[in-house]
């Protein structure tokens, strides 16, 4: 039986100050996710799945839907304001919004050294002042790896591996292309083996043959190192070449959820034939 | 080069500060010192800023410290300041109303005409800023004689007492959100808490009350210049005397022990929305004082509150809605004693840079 | 005040210059940064009749800690003569009536010093102070204070070690001089002052209480005695001091008093030459001309 | 008579000079204790900010404070005390003699309520100078508006 | 036939609903047939009658709207594919079930022989061998050894089918749906493709195609469903 990685049941995520209405005055039955009465943003309203070990999750929606919102507060970079999120490794089950069993400092261990996250925006994901090495240094030196030459080896392989040229390694991603910069991103969150990998519209805005190039590295990764994967886009070409199993999202709320190939040839929803209709 | 003698560098001290002493007397026979009634009365700009940012309000002090220091406003505010220092911190007063302030002065831009009227007080606003040659050599009875004619005929017969404030009439037609303050808060004090951000608002207002003049007006003005958008319309400015209170140690009832001259400024800014949909968007506002008679300064002081109070809520645009940027880099006298410790000697730190330099280079030399 | 009026304040200064509150403030922060080896405390720092980067923040903890009782040293660039050394001696014993000054490490039981820690091994009844300029390592990657704070607590010190495999990357050396990031009792990594990496060696397990007042910053921390200091480095990449070698790979030695072992100033003289002595003016002052060269061991005399 | 809660105001508009001989005189015959050492420092101005009434502190002033007890040869007790924005505790112990004195109509107290009157009568003249300055540098819309269409019509 | 059946399709109904129209668009309706192992079952019928929508119903392309199709797994198990959760569809389509399709989705840059392999790779084959494999099969379907490494979404249409197939029946699964395999192949690699299919039936696999040829039908199927348009 495949071992479990992640369970989120009911993640919700609120700005602003909220109000008790809030939740039941927005979603796909209003077509908003701002409350009449208070005006917060429901970012994300009630979203439970399950994740399993080596497979990619496909998040589909358009923007502000809330599908970037998910990754962001399972990988701590936003507060939740309710639900719980389960991950499970061998090391032990891990509760990751409950502030009682996970001090900051462990949450902080979780995110750099079990989870990997690679952004849209490099600069979300790099430091474009340090050079590329440095970037994956960061990382490792992270997890006490503090021998020199031993950081030196891992960053040279982790860059081969994303097919950075090795003598661009010394230099600031800053000057990169938006394909290499992704690929150190890559490279970065792959530093420390991470069992789970969270990817936040990772070829938006790239050429279509960088694209590709990046989806391949994607699938690579995935074939090689078992990478549990969350892949968050609005591209149904991207869902359909990377995702096993696809939810869509809208206004905060999943309205559907199923196989892949069955999100994009029979799909259910008013909205998921729309989107899909006006893709293909 | 020899040894340096132990006590060179004490006698190079005390020399430096003899010259210092003969430079202020260079005159010589044909000098007269300056009084401190002289700076106070005749230095009025320079004497407001030092009282202001010395931020002790002790008038003859302020005089005396511009005296010693030859004038500079830096050095001036820090004397006054170290003063402070010294002395015991007694008590504190209850909170003070501006609305009881002895106006000498009170202007608004927001419209053209106020309850009370526009009174410009004394203001080089609309002076030519051209140079008065007429004073160079000024003789003593032309000097006199001016303060003379200007006291014959007082009469203030339809001056009322107190004015209403040009912010309560914006409040009343709902322009402005209502103060629903009760007032009961602390305040936090800057000069015995250490400000660990982030911090209130009242710690904001501290500073800056104290902060350098020219240091508050460049961080407002990168913000009235684009970077930032506070767009600010003076609401009224205001500078008077207030009456300082404590109770009575017998009777227990507020007394007035002293007045304070302060400047206060309110200025209003961009509208924004409520805190909930149904909300009326209201405009917003910044608020600045400070001791003595120093416009550019709490206007500077208002456009920054504004923008710290939308940093603070919103998260920082630019620098100037950063409290940690701003509220740390105001302080004249921290900057200037910072600034002038790189004078100091700093040989051994160089040594060591050096060191490394020359060992980074030889290592090159290696590689090549 | 204006001569004319009857009434003028008291001009005499409490012992030590602060009033008693501030003091008992600033040895209350002193003992919780001994509590927590390395942690930056906060406090509320007084203005002193001196600019901020002369040394207010150690001259207040000077102040809070000594006594009538004391004998204290103070040192800048290593020299007990040097103008700022002077200066702070003068006003530290013009407000302390009753101290003792002196220019021997080893009769001070307070030392207050800029930049060196003295070359003679200090020992477990002495306290010696350094002044801060910059507290906190972490702003080299961090400018705002709030995420530092947080990455102090996390002992999340990643980034600095970033800026190090930078270092080596770019120049193959670590470039840092002075200021060397120091890592203390396992967790708190602080910045031990400009003191050359020459001295940092002597903050590990040192007999000495080592305090630092930071004044315009408003920091107080400390190395308490026989306390773990590692400067930040790699497992493979060992910390070098400064070395005083000349071409042929000679250490240099004190023109003065012949010292190999010292920490030494570099000078050009008038006819161009370039010669060495050493920084701690006690120390080469002792060497050659035995203990006894000691000026100020007795203070009141020119006080 | 001036009330109690503007002797300070007023005392303190005349010169000091003038106080202390009158405070002088007035201690001769008493026993004077003090309930607490006279004090002299710095106070801490609390201000309400005149647009949300947050409170914060504007900045320090010199504050010097005495709290006197007057025991005459009858065994009677007379409190005085005060508080002033000055740096000499002599002067508020002073100031507080002459509010005991005042206060309590003791002997002499005439000689403080006319020190009390000529100090009004100064902090009058100075109000009288604040209010001029604003009544002459007051901006007469209506006479601008007269001028203007005067000018129109030539 | 006594065996019992590798997949039964009962009262089998499939439409789909429109929401931009509002309108129902019948598909198949209470379609029931079986699938046994080591035979070829042929559904028939004009354009229209939901070959095709049924084949994607049993691989749950498509979410069947009524009835069950109980598929008898590997480990004994009757698992009712209507129904069943999407992890153990997914579990059974890496190990189990395969499906052709006339249609190739294949990553752009990934070479002939990794396509083909890529099901071999996710069960943990390593690349050496998954390659080996792949090559055979890719040698007996008669595509040149020089595109092996390149990517077929640069091959002509008939080559494309032919990686394909050989994608679809590299895992040897237990059930091969076949949705026209050699819609657009020459004669001689079609007999390649039926010779290849005919030796996974032999080997047991069950095995449910539609053919564009009623002459194949004739010859490959050992049974046939005739359907009819809902």
């Amino acid at each position: 039986m495949m071992r479990k990685v992640l369970d989120v049941k009911g993640l919700s995520k609120v700005y602003g100050k909220g109000c008790p209405y809030c939740r039941d005055a927005t979603g796909p039955r209003f077509d908003t996710n701002i409350c009449p009465h208070c005006a917060s943003v429901v970012a994300v309203h009630d979203i439970s799945f399950t994740l399993y070990e080596g497979e990619i999750l496909g998040v589909m929606g358009e923007s502000g839907s809330g599908k970037s919102t998910v990754v962001k507060c399972l990988y701590f970079d936003e507060t939740v304001d309710g639900g719980t999120a389960h991950f499970f490794d061998n090391h032990g089950q891990y509760n990751l919004f409950d502030l009682f069993s996970l001090n900051a400092a462990q949450r902080r261990w979780l995110r750099y050294r079990r989870f990997g996250m690679v952004y849209q925006n490099p600069h979300m994901g790099l430091n474009l002042g340090i050079s590329a090495g440095g970037n994956i240094a960061e990382r490792l030196l992270m997890n006490d790896m503090l021998i020199y030459a031993d950081i030196r080896k891992r960053a040279s392989e982790l860059l081969q591996r994303t097919e950075v040229p090795e003598n661009r390694m010394d230099d600031l991603p800053g000057h990169f292309s938006g394909g290499m910069q992704q690929r150190v991103q890559i490279a970065k969150a792959l530093a420390t083996n991470p069992p789970l990998l969270f990817l936040d519209e990772v070829t938006t805005g790239l050429d279509v043959s960088v694209q590709a190039s990046i989806l391949d590295l994607i699938i690579e990764i995935q074939d090689q190192l078992k990478t549990t994967m969350i892949v968050v886009t609005h591209d149904l070409g991207v869902i359909r070449l990377l995702a096993g199993r696809t939810i869509v999202m809208k206004n905060g709320c999943i309205i559907e959820a199923g196989l892949t190939d069955q999100i994009l040839e029979d799909p259910q929803h008013a909205y998921t034939q729309r989107l899909v209709a006006s893709a293909l | 080069m020899a040894y340096v003698a132990i006590q060179g560098g004490q006698r190079a001290i005390e020399e430096a500060a003899r010259l210092s002493e003969y430079l202020r007397t260079e005159q010589g026979i044909e000098g007269r010192p300056v009084s401190l009634d002289d700076i106070k009365y005749q230095l009025r700009g320079l004497h407001s800023r030092i009282l202001s940012e010395g931020g002790l309000y002790h008038p003859d002090l302020a005089a005396l410290a511009i005296k010693q220091s030859m004038g500079d406003p830096l050095e001036a505010s820090f004397a006054l300041r170290a003063y402070r220092s010294t002395r015991p911190r007694r008590m504190e007063t209850a909170a003070h109303d501006t609305s009881r302030m002895r106006l000498v002065r009170r202007i608004s831009a927001a419209f053209k005409d106020i309850p009370g009227g526009q009174m410009l007080g004394a203001t080089p606003d609309y002076s030519l800023r051209l140079l008065r040659f007429d004073l160079m050599d000024e003789s003593p009875e032309a000097f006199q004689e001016i303060a003379g004619t200007w006291m014959e005929n007082l009469n203030a017969d339809d001056v009322p007492d107190t004015f209403p404030k040009v912010l309560d009439l914006l409040m009343e037609e709902g322009l402005l959100a209502s103060s629903d303050n009760d007032g009961s808060e602390e305040a936090f004090d800057i000069t015995r808490q250490p400000m660990i951000f982030p911090v209130p608002r009242s710690a904001a207002l501290q500073s800056m009350a104290r902060g350098e003049t020219g240091s508050l007006l460049m961080i407002a003005y990168s913000n009235m210049r684009g970077y930032g958008d506070v767009h600010p319309t003076v609401g009224e400015v205001r500078v008077g005397y207030l009456p300082v209170e404590l109770p009575h140690p017998v009777t227990g009832t507020p007394v007035e022990i002293g007045e304070v001259l302060m400047t206060e400024c309110e200025v209003v800014a961009m509208y924004e929305g409520g805190d909930d949909a149904q909300a009326q968007p209201r405009f917003t506002v910044g608020y600045g004082a400070c001791f003595g008679h120093n416009e550019v300064k709490a206007i500077a002081m208002a456009i920054l509150d504004r923008a710290l109070q939308k940093g603070m809520q919103d998260g920082a645009a630019n620098p100037s809605e950063d409290p940690e940027f701003v509220l740390l880099h105001i302080d004249g006298i921290d900057s200037m004693g910072f600034c002038t410790h790189y004078k100091m000697p700093h040989y051994v730190t160089f040594q060591s840079d050096m060191d490394r330099l020359r060992t980074t280079q030889s290592k090159k030399e290696r590689d090549l | 005040m204006r001569n004319d009026t009857p009434y003028t304040p008291s001009t005499a200064y409490p012992f030590g210059f602060l009033d008693a509150y501030a003091k008992r403030e600033i040895r209350r922060s002193i003992l919780k940064a001994v509590a927590l080896p390395g942690y930056q405390v906060p406090y509320a720092s007084r203005e002193m009749p001196m600019g901020r980067g002369f040394g207010t923040g150690a001259l207040q903890l000077t102040l809070s800690v000594v006594g009538p009782d004391d004998t204290l040293k103070v040192i800048d660039q290593g020299s007990d003569d040097s103008v700022n050394a002077v200066n702070l001696r003068r006003f530290i014993r013009k407000t302390c009536p009753g101290i003792q000054t002196t220019t021997l490490t080893e009769a001070a039981t307070v030392l207050q010093s800029r930049h060196r820690i003295p070359e003679k091994p200090l020992t477990e009844e002495q306290i010696c102070i350094l002044q801060v300029p910059y507290p906190d390592p972490l702003v080299y990657v961090e400018p705002t204070e709030e995420k530092r704070r947080t990455m102090h607590g996390e002992a999340d010190y990643a980034r600095l070690w970033v800026k190090l495999y930078e270092d080596m990357r770019e120049f193959d050396e670590i470039t840092i001089s002075h200021r060397y990031p120091t890592r203390i009792n396992g967790h708190y990594v602080l910045d031990p002052s400009p003191i050359p990496r020459y001295d940092v060696p002597k903050l590990n397990r040192s007999r000495a209480l080592i305090l630092f007042g930071a004044g315009r910053e408003k920091k107080i921390y400390a190395v308490p005695p026989f306390t773990k200091a590692e400067p930040l480095t790699f497992e493979d990449v060992p910390f070098r001091t400064e070395t005083f070698v000349d071409a042929d790979g000679n250490r240099l030695a004190c023109r003065r008093c012949g010292a190999t072992d010292s920490f030494l100033d570099e000078f050009t003289t008038d006819t161009g030459e370039k010669v060495f002595q050493c920084s701690d003016s006690d120390y080469c002052l002792s060497r050659s001309q035995g203990p006894a060269s000691a000026i100020y061991t007795e203070a009141r005399h020119d006080a | 008579m001036v009330p109690r809660n503007l002797w300070v105001h007023a005392l303190s508009a005349i010169p000091e000079n003038d106080l202390k001989a009158a405070a002088d005189q007035l201690k001769v015959g008493y026993d004077i204790r003090h309930r607490a050492l006279p004090e002299e420092g710095l106070g801490l101005l609390k201000m309400k900010d005149g647009a949300f009434g947050d409170h914060y502190y504007i900045g320090e002033f010199p504050v010097a404070s005495a709290h006197v007890e007057l025991h005459d040869q009858k065994g009677r007790v007379f409190e005085g005390g005060t508080h002033v924005m000055h740096d000499s505790a002599a002067y508020a112990a002073d100031l507080a003699v002459c509010d005991a004195v005042l206060a309590n109509r003791l002997p002499g107290w005439e000689t403080i309520a006319e020190l009390v009157e000529a100090g009004m009568q100064r902090r009058g003249e100075e109000h009288l100078k604040r209010k001029t300055m604003l009544a002459r540098t007051k901006v007469n819309f209506d006479l601008l508006s007269t001028v203007r269409e005067k000018e129109n019509e030539d | 036939m006594t065996t019992s059946p590798l997949l039964q399709i009962e009262g089998l109904s499939k439409s789909f609903f429109m929401h931009d129209q509002q309108k129902e668009i019948p598909s198949a309706r209470e379609v029931s047939f079986r699938v046994h192992s080591k035979r070829l079952t042929a559904l028939v019928g004009p354009t229209g009658a939901g070959k095709s929508s049924i084949l994607k119903a049993i691989y749950r392309t498509y979410i069947p709207c009524k009835g069950r199709i109980l598929y008898r797994s590997a480990a004994g198990k009757t698992v009712d594919l209507a129904s069943a959760d999407e992890h153990t569809i997914l579990a059974l389509r890496s190990r189990e079930i395969g499906f052709v399709t006339q249609f190739l989705f294949a990553l752009p840059r990934q070479p002939a022989i990794d396509v083909v392999a890529s099901p071999l790779y996710r069960r943990g084959l390593s690349k050496a061998d998954g390659r080996q494999k792949a090559g055979a099969l890719l040698q007996r379907l008669h595509i040149p050894e020089h595109l092996w490494g390149l990517s077929p979404t640069t091959f002509s249409g008939g080559e494309r089918q032919r990686i394909n197939l050989a994608r679809g029946i590299i895992g040897r699964p237990r059930l091969l749906l076949l949705d026209e395999p050699t819609a657009s192949l020459d004669l001689r690699t079609t007999g390649d493709v039926l010779e290849m299919i005919t030796e996974l039936k032999n080997e047991g696999t069950g095995i449910l195609a539609i053919f564009h040829d009623p002459d194949l039908v004739q010859r490959m199927a050992d049974a046939v469903y005739q359907l009819d348009r809902p």
